[in-house]
């Protein structure tokens, strides 16, 4: 789960990591009247669950009201896309308002698991301010990665040694100390997934501060984070990916053409190689989950028909506990109910009761064709392209 | 890795009284699986289907029945407790099926796990059979799995049944078939399954199924070439398709850097002497040709 | 090092683990408030240092304004001893006055660090309210102890195997985890090297409540616990073991004729047991500790000569970085200040310079026996019976 | 227990620039041991003594010189993490002197040093010495002991000496001497060392020096007992006079039960064939009277 810059910024402060003064802001008056207070110039940052903002635009230092003015007037509640949000639009609701810091230095700070060694490991790099993944590419020997030990935390040699990587003076090992093990315990405690600050910078008066905040937690987690739960923004969010959510269907909307219902996160990645394979482009990743009866079944697939851009549905199940009967009952309540023009249907049943959801299908008033395996729906996909 | 998955295993099934435990704990059995007990903490003394007797926490289990196995279905806020007791009590293969464990908290039960010795199989995943001893723990549909002698591993269920409805249609058996499962976090890795299967002689061929995400398939090509391994492995890596930075179904599955698209898993297996597999409907054909290669 | 009852008490509270109603009070017109404000009946109990104040009367249930005032004028600000403090004199300068507490079941629960797992543990017991010694040596069968992963602290099942071999129902588990999550919290946040309550209690509303409670604290942890070295109460302690701790000499007053310093707790405690042999008592511990110079070595002996019961001094030094020469000379220093005659001195020295020692010693104007091993000690300490 | 303390052993001390470490050092050289460098964050690039280097780090320490060992000097409050910096670089075996570490700090170092297979001795301890191979890693003073074939073990340092005095006093020499330490979390246990012991040729006695408080040498004498042990051991408990819940110094030695008590634990060690000494000053006359019978 995502959440704002400024809401990870304030559980920053909550545990003691420096951050810029800043102020949150819904509309133009307000950041008008936080522009004045503060200084002549301003930092002023877009709100948006995307990264890259910076490029185009959406962070801007700005010197005058006529600048705040044009900021807010092209940003706030339009729609916002970066080269990170694939086609997807975020829809900036605040604007986050910071005094200018002055940067001596800028680095990389990121807490994060690593499923490989079963541990959180913190990276750093003293190339911050960039994108890390290029550092990554251009300068490996500038990323240094350190496995925290679930029994110790961060330990003091660790951190003397993130000091000198990040080219700090011995002098700050202290406040770095102070951060880095903050950091682990806002992971620990609030369930993160990612910790990013890029970049982390020194400024003129020697203190360390965060001077960007993201964080992300793990949604396996959320069931014992009530505090996290409600920093959820859901205007940053996919309203069928949400709903579906509810109801324990992983749905994640795409831009292509065939829609996909599978029952199972591996078989629906397969699903959409086998339709990116014939050509065409799936509309949707989507895993009914376990535990599906008629209603879910049914939900799925009218999530599936609410893309507009669907122009054929993909089926492919593999019966166990969900018996194949009950989840055709299921697309046809969807199908029924749906006031359009139906997409053409191409089904794969296998497993338990698939003859008798192939029987219910067949009969029904819909263009269906039938697959029994993965080659085949390749074949009948590549006729549709 | 220990790993005894046969017709003398005995398993208990944690959460037995639950609706998918007991389904699962019978599908097991009707399979050919020695299921001796359940566990339900404050349900014991209960006889789950008038047969398999339901204690209150495994350490009576074990001390009851001497099972040396256990399968868990508890509710994901529960699962890592039911692990921790499974390993306290010394079971001696724990496999969880319960999606939505907190990656933190499998970061410590992995260190526990590890620490007794335990061979964790999990969370999030589909279990294991062995089709030539009759011996199923975990969920997967019995009746399309065939014996025979290729070892079959990934980190999905439904995928893990495709392939081997695509290997049994073909007449191509299976040893043992392993699903590690989907989060980033597992007690038993890919490695640890391959040197099984390496090691194993009823495994002649190898069908490793990989997923995007995180660097565990490249970790698996570095041992295999570390090792020198000469056993045929046809390998598949699937979501090639999958946008960045979103997690398709399974914790692990989010492309967050290089590493973790299916580009790179594919040309390190390559590297390593794999077979790769180009098409999922492909995955029997290209093991049939390394068979009768 | 030890704390009160009531400052334990106010730790949990801390912890929100429950416990009975009470005031701390310094006089008798507090007390006898106190009583009025809270009922017919209450609880007084003196707070010393000590174990087994029940039995010598230091823990009253009284119900008039009388008992309070002959508890007040029979125990406040006077000395305090029980079957446990080895003929050490408490003053009592508070007394806790609780509400009484209906009793439905006593347990007894404690947490403390066994060297033998290298791990903390539960101990528990059902029968609470005893001599959890008595109850060790009598029903062995009726003590559990649960050693606690550090990794993943105490474990629900651990829990519930505690709740049912408490006999507690199992409407109680969600009760009694809390409390033992939170004991365990203040064992490690607070670096405790015990917690004990004895009796935890169920009253008759369905409470578990802690009735008495025992804490001491990891001496060595001291330096990193602040607030903890804020309830150090110096009336309950040695004066002499006070001083003599902050130079680092390790100084235990007991009741035997002989004085002894050493290097060394373990030489200490050998020559302890050599004095034993001889029939005489010690009448102290002393390890002078590392990093000894002249001040220590003579404000050692001050402390062994400040015991009035000193009749005979024994020194047995291994010199390695102390030099026996400057132990030799920081002697004489504390004796020549010494305004009283002298106790006889039996000095064994090796090691580093220690015939230069012996030499400087020997010329003084002391009485003293030298000894080349502990057989030779204990050949002149016979001599002394 | 893995453990070589010999001529090839190479050292590092960590606080070699503070005053214990630094006099110790230079102590420890010369009696013969190989002190390859020192280790102090903030001072790396000094030439400690005009000959050996001083490193920020015991990575870079590690790296340059190729040590197996460390000695560790620092102060309390830093002693864990100097502990852990050695275990995270590779350093085999890792020797902590310092006096006053935290209890609930040991529980985690015991923990991670089991986990990386590093042998720890200490904390609180005088360190480990091999006369015959004049070697010595430690504080104790080296002229007192002289080569042979006795192996001593005590939780207390000066007691090591008055044993080792004894001993070579009477024409007894020493194999190998190690102090474990006076604290309740020490690296290494009496078992750890007699296991060496036994089954090191060069050790045909064993002097067994013990304490109050604890039960650690109880369980030094069930393992005794369960291996059927024939060297002869010869067993000192001193603390029998010491009053109950007072701390005799060592943090370990304080009588809280009554297995605690000296005669407890004598008891227990007479049961498992050691010859017990009945008084400090008849160590060696009782070591000889097993030599000669």
């Amino acid at each position: 789960m995502k959440i704002h810059e400024y809401q990870a910024k304030e559980l920053f402060k909550d545990y003691e990591i420096k951050i810029p003064e800043g102020y949150i802001c819904k509309n133009k008056d307000e950041i008008l009247k936080i522009y004045k207070t503060l200084n002549d110039e301003v930092v002023l940052k877009v709100q948006v669950h995307a990264g890259g903002r910076g490029k185009v635009g959406g962070v801007k230092l700005v010197k005058s009201e006529q600048e705040v003015i044009e900021f807010a007037d092209r940003f706030l509640g339009k729609g916002f896309q970066t080269a990170q949000t694939e086609n997807e639009e975020f829809i900036v609701n605040k604007i986050l308002v910071e005094k200018v810091s002055q940067i001596n230095s800028e680095s990389y700070i990121a807490l994060l698991v690593d499923g490989s060694n079963q541990s959180v490991n913190i990276i750093v790099s003293p190339e911050g301010g960039m994108d890390i993944e290029e550092v990554a590419s251009q300068y490996p020997e500038s990323i240094l990665t350190l496995p925290i030990n679930i029994i110790t935390g961060p330990t003091d040699f660790q951190i003397r040694k993130i000091n000198s990587f990040l080219r700090y003076e011995q002098i700050y090992y202290v406040q770095l100390r102070k951060i880095i093990r903050n950091l682990y315990k806002l992971y620990l405690n609030k369930d993160c997934s990612l910790i990013e600050i890029n970049p982390l910078i020194q400024n003129n008066s020697g203190e360390i501060i965060a001077l960007d905040a993201k964080i992300t937690f793990d949604e396996d987690a959320l069931f014992r984070q009530n505090s996290v739960q409600g920093l959820r923004d859901l205007s940053q969010e996919n309203l069928v990916e949400i709903q579906t959510a509810k109801l324990g269907i992983k749905y994640i909307q795409l831009q292509g053409t065939v829609g996909c219902i599978v029952n199972g996160a591996g078989l629906a990645m397969a699903t959409m190689d086998v339709i990116n394979g014939s050509g065409l482009k799936p509309a949707n990743f989507l895993d009914i989950g376990g535990g599906a009866d008629e209603h879910k079944v049914s939900e799925a697939m009218s999530a599936v028909l609410s893309d507009q851009n669907v122009e054929v549905v993909l089926i492919n199940l593999f019966g166990g506990i969900l018996r194949c009967d009950v989840a055709a009952r299921g697309f046809l309540v969807a199908l029924d109910k749906y006031n359009k023009k139906a997409p053409e249907l191409i089904i794969r049943m296998l497993g338990t009761n698939s003859d008798e959801g192939k029987k219910i299908l067949s009969k029904s008033r819909y263009n269906i064709s039938f697959a029994e395996n993965l080659n085949e729906i390749s074949e009948i996909l590549i006729t549709k392209r | 890795m220990a790993l005894r998955i046969d017709s003398n295993t005995k398993v208990i099934v944690q959460g037995i009284t639950g609706k998918e435990g007991g389904f699962h704990a019978l599908k097991c059995e009707e399979y050919g699986t020695q299921i001796v007990a359940g566990v339900t903490p404050g349900k014991g003394g209960q006889l789950f289907n008038n047969s398999i007797p339901v204690f209150n926490s495994v350490y009576e289990a074990k001390d009851k029945t001497d099972a040396d196995t256990s399968l868990i279905f508890v509710p994901a806020p529960f699962a890592p407790d039911a692990i921790l007791e499974s390993i306290d009590s010394g079971i001696e293969t724990v496999i969880c099926i319960t999606e939505g464990v907190p990656v933190n908290e499998m970061i410590k039960i992995y260190k526990v796990a590890k620490d007794h010795g335990v061979t964790l199989i999990g969370p999030n995943c589909p279990g294991v059979i062995n089709p030539l001893e009759k011996c199923k723990i975990g969920i997967m549909p019995g009746d399309i799995f065939m014996p025979g002698n290729v070892g079959v591993v990934s980190r999905s269920g439904t995928l893990t049944y495709e392939a081997v409805d695509q290997l049994s249609k073909r007449g191509i058996g299976q040893s043992l078939c392993i699903g590690i499962g989907g989060d980033p976090v597992v007690g038993t890795s890919f490695i640890d399954v391959l040197d099984y299967f390496i090691s194993d002689d009823l495994t002649e061929y190898i069908v490793f199924i990989g997923e995007i995400g995180g660097i565990k398939e490249q970790e698996a090509a570095e041992f295999l070439k570390s090792i020198n391994n000469t056993k045929p492995i046809a390998a598949l890596i699937v979501g090639a398709s999958a946008p960045k930075g979103k997690r398709m179904g399974h914790a692990g599955a989010v492309i967050s850097g290089e590493y973790g698209k299916a580009e790179s898993k594919i040309n390190s297996l390559k590297d390593a002497g794999c077979h790769i597999i180009p098409h999922p409907g492909k995955i029997a054909e290209i093991v049939e040709k390394i068979i009768n290669f």
